[in-house]
């Protein structure tokens, strides 16, 4: 059951010009959060803008005695919204109401967790690779960017002890290309028997080629989708894609806020995606 | 104090309506507010049959304001009772369902069904929707189809038919005026105000409907004007809406003539601000000692400012 | 790069013009606008007579606008000529006189004395002020009273006709057509849409008049859309306004359809954001290879929209 | 010439829950000023509020060269952009368009300057008192507030060596009730021979009754009238009022931005000025 916080803002780590974490102390959220949910966030305190703006959970932060205190959320500035929260400052309150949406399904071992992260989508996989973790699931993150200095907080991953698989479009780190290059070849090589749970998150093209690949090789695969929401609780059916139900069928249009933003991969008509 | 109101033959325990397509069918909202606090629950547009809507880009944010165009996406009449019904019902929420047609007749038939279903306590026409091309519209924008519309669903029903007016004409009172002769229990308005947005570097509507329906604060003053207007032309009950986002707003449409009022856009900014609303209408009638709420409606003053007005 | 416009006889260097009404007499502003950059000056509403307007309080703030009821004070064209006209020849302005008549006879006299003013390149018939009871409004809501006010003033002047059209109808569009065939050599639009604000605690209107015009980015929505119909419905070059805050704004309703722009409300909080929206709107043409910035007018692609629409 | 600057909060001053006083860095504005003159400020940098809201020049601020550096502006909270600028931050930056509006006319010796403030209208005293001071005028402040907490900054005029007569209505502090009374006996106990200009800001009300009270007693007055302003600049016609041209005749309504905000007060038509 989401609730609004008027949440302090705690920190505010500059990643890049473009690039930002802020820490919001919201305990109740950080407590309820389950891995690749999210919160909106009412970027200022007027009306400018008016309407909230979905942010996944990055971390979830947690005090001394290692309850849960906060949540950070990982921020890429494009636009009116998410410049305000490049700027704002320690200290500031901002209304966060949360958890939204349904989370991602660890999966437990001997399956694999293979984690694809375009760019921004890296968001989501910091709290889906901790309760992977706690089943002690062997995980590995596939992460792509246009360049190595957009390729941020690895070592997050690496302290949670996932396998880090990097691409970078210059081929200025890691794979050169997208990061579906490394992601193909890994697919490949992984013997039928040995079974893989993809988890994809980032542009749309990223996670089109990734359902591509998961059906081509006979892989599971969720996506988190990214469309506009006006209110992230079913109200206002503006975040909708093209989707079958689990039980197959017409597609329809599927509210992600609330029947997502986690999907089957091969529920999705992903021509009828936009972006 | 006294918040209810009277629309027709139902009571409203307070003003407060959730407006119709910014609350889903009410059902979303039933883990974090008490569905039985609010005055009423306009579900979401339905017809008879189910609905795709229209593609995404469905909104967009415009100052104070957004643009959409979800295209009146619906589970239909059948669904909607057999699936939704029942659990409003167990909720105790009184429900105002808003229903759309592309032919008088599909007003009728939507209508008929409604009154034979338990828990369902008015019916919203709306004949307003700006942004489906067939029907809907075509009704609120001729004075003999709105007539004619809420007369036809007047003969099969005896819930309270409220018709939705649409902002997007000359005269909305004359719209008013024509519902309230043809039996109307009470108008509400306003809908969205037709709008658009471009994206200037694809020089493509940022809708994939190309136009959408302007909502939120930056109607309010539009609407609470049209409201004033259909004070004094209609003596049925009027629901105002259009841009509300705080009680000092609601008792503005009040004032103005509303004798209930429906927030919408808002909801979606602030899920939980039912509570305050009505707190705040309380605090009100506490400072000013109202006990019947209903004693504001349409109590503007306007004589001082005519006398101002004259005298110059 | 070419930011020129054609508006019947009359060539603007660019398409930014002051809004009427927003920009005083134009002499205002003279010490910190070069009143010769911009495109043109829409000078406030002027009557035959001098004029005091409505008692303040004037205007009052709404979400992302502003309502207005100055009641059209003005000193009248006589005075104009005298006292205004010489300083804005003198500063090289080209200037669009506003002209508001109680009766069909003011417009045609104020043309008529208008055209042999040296230094007045255009007049806007202000046919839509929405908060002056009398005249003006009465031509602007009727298609008769449009095509008659336009086609009596077009028999007495050379001088460049601009219609403003009221956004408080129905279809905007029929009234472009009916001041198109009456042989206008523009239309501009939007003026303000009818509005009103309330003081709760006294329930007195919040302006003097009780109603007032809304402008501001809170209606750029809506004036975008019917600067788009308009388009679709006339030949004409079309003036848009309506909530213009940045070149971003200039470009959409250029997109949508207008050969120029006004520029209001904004005016009021940043008056010295002319050299911004030239600067934006040189450095847009350049981005995407713009030589002439008028063949963007117009050129809103739908198809993509259009097909999606179809796909669902 | 008015100039438009983007001006860096330097300090704000709280004076109580609904006074502070905001210090910004305006170095032209600062310079250009004259008494009694006003800016128009920003007070948010999105659109939320959209207008500009009118200030005097509280004070002129000067660097130890003691070039003019900035200005200040006494505000009182009353609604939404007064709320934010008790709010903003040192660093923070405002757009100040300014100075704006018909500044007083200091009065030269013998003759007596008395400034009547009411409230919040001791505002646009300070750079008067400044500029008397420098005329060696002598100056009275007559000042009048509710209670004696809301009587302020009343050092600044002592050091500026203007003679100081409070009043309060509840006669918590120097005279009981409204600043009119010790105003009235002291016109009454003024030879007529000794010429005194009377400066007045505040409420309507305080200021029709100066009005008055000049006129009875054959004082010149000037008062500096608070409307509500769309511009500044003369652009919209929101601010008039009803007063007569200097040449007398039929009143008009007058823009008391460019016309104003400092007006003989026998020019006004106070029974048409709201408030
Ligand atoms: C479930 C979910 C989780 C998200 N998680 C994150 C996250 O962890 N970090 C992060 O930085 N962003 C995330 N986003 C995207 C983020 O919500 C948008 O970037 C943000 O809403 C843009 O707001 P703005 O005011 O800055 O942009 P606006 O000024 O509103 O728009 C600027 C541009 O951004 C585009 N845009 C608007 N909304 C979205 C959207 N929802 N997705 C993509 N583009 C959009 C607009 O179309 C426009 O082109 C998430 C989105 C969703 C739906
Ligand atoms: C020339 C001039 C100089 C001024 N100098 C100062 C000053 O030095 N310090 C200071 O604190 N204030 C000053 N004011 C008043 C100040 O401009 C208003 O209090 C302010 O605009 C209110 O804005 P708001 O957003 O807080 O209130 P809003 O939310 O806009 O309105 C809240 C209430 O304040 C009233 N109000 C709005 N504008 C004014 C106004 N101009 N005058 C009085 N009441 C108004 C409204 O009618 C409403 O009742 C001055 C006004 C003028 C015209
Ligand atoms: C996303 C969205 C969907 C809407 N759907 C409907 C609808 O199905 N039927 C209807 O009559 N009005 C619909 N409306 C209009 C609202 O009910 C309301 O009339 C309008 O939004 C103005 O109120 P507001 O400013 O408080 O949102 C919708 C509005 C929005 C924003
Ligand atoms: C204070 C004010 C005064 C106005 N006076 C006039 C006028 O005299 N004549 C006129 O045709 N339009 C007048 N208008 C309307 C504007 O010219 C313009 O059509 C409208 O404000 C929309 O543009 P904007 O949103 O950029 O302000 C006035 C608007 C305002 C805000
Ligand atoms: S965001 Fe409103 S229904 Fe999904
Ligand atoms: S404030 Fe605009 S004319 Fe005075």
């Amino acid at each position: 059951m989401p609730v609004d916080i008027d949440a302090a803002v705690i920190a505010n780590r500059r990643l890049s010009a473009d690039y930002n974490v802020l820490s919001l102390a919201a305990p109740e959220i950080a407590d309820a959060a389950r891995p690749g949910q999210f919160v909106m966030i009412k970027t200022s305190a007027g009306q400018d803008p008016l309407l909230r703006r979905p942010f996944s959970i990055f971390e979830i932060l947690r005090d001394r005695s290692g309850a849960a205190s906060g949540i950070s959320i990982f921020n890429k500035r494009v636009g009116v919204g998410t410049s305000l929260l490049t700027r704002v400052e320690r200290g500031a309150q901002l209304a966060v109401l949360g958890p939204l949406g349904r989370p991602f399904e660890p999966i437990d071992p001997p399956a694999e967790a293979w984690m694809i992260a375009g760019g921004v989508g890296l968001a989501p996989f910091v709290t889906l690779a901790a309760a992977l973790r706690a089943r002690e699931t062997p995980t590995s993150l596939f992460y792509g960017a246009r360049r190595a200095e957009e390729l941020y907080c690895v070592d997050l991953f690496e302290a949670l002890g996932v396998r880090v698989v990097l691409a970078t479009e210059d081929g200025s780190r890691g794979a050169r290309g997208r990061v579906t290059v490394p992601l193909e070849l890994a697919l490949r090589d992984r013997p039928l028997g040995n079974p893989v749970k993809m988890y994809a998150c980032g542009p749309t093209a990223m996670m089109r080629a990734c359902a591509r690949l998961a059906a081509d090789h006979g892989r599971a695969c969720d996506v988190s989708l990214e469309q506009v929401m006006g209110c992230g609780l079913g109200g206002c059916y503006s975040c909708v894609v093209l989707a079958r139900s689990e039980r197959g069928g017409e597609p329809h249009h599927t509210r992600t806020c609330i029947d997502g933003p986690v999907f089957d991969a091969q529920r999705v008509v992903w021509e009828a995606v936009s972006g | 104090m006294d918040l209810s109101v009277q629309i027709g033959s139902l009571r409203l325990e307070n003003p407060l309506i959730a407006a119709s397509g910014c609350f889903g069918y009410g059902v979303e909202y039933a883990d974090i507010v008490d569905l039985a606090s609010l005055g009423g629950i306009a579900v979401k547009g339905l017809f008879l049959a189910e609905r795709e809507g229209h593609p995404p880009p469905r909104i967009v944010e415009t100052p104070s304001g957004m643009l959409n165009a979800i295209g009146l996406q619906g589970i239909g009449v059948h669904r909607f009772i057999r699936e939704r019904l029942p659990e409003l019902r167990r909720r105790g929420a009184t429900v105002i369902v808003n229903i759309c047609g592309t032919t008088l007749d599909e007003y009728v038939e939507i209508a008929r069904i409604l009154s034979d279903a338990e828990g369902v306590h008015a019916i919203e026409l709306n004949i307003s929707c700006p942004n489906i091309k067939e029907g809907g519209i075509t009704f609120g924008c001729s004075l003999p189809g709105t007539h004619g519309v809420v007369a036809a669903v007047r003969r099969v029903t005896r819930l309270p038919i409220v018709p939705k007016l649409t902002p997007n004409v000359t005269d909305v009172s004359s719209f008013a005026r024509a519902a309230e002769e043809a039996g109307a229990d009470a108008v509400s308005l306003v809908n969205t105000f037709l709008a658009m947005a471009i994206d200037i570097h694809t020089r493509r509507p940022k809708l994939a409907n190309i136009v959408g329906g302007l909502s939120g604060p930056a109607i309010r003053p539009i609407a609470v004007r049209m409201v004033y207007e259909c004070r004094r032309a209609v003596k049925i009950p009027i629901i105002g809406m259009g841009g509300i986002a705080a009680s000092d707003d609601v008792l503005e449409f009040m004032i103005a003539g509303a004798n209930a009022v429906q927030v919408g856009t808002i909801n979606f900014v602030d899920p939980f601000i039912w509570a305050r609303l009505k707190d705040g209408i309380r605090a009100y009638m506490q400072k000013h000692a109202i006990a019947r709420l209903q004693d504001i409606v349409g109590t503007l003053d306007t004589n001082a400012r005519e006398k101002a007005w004259l005298s110059t």
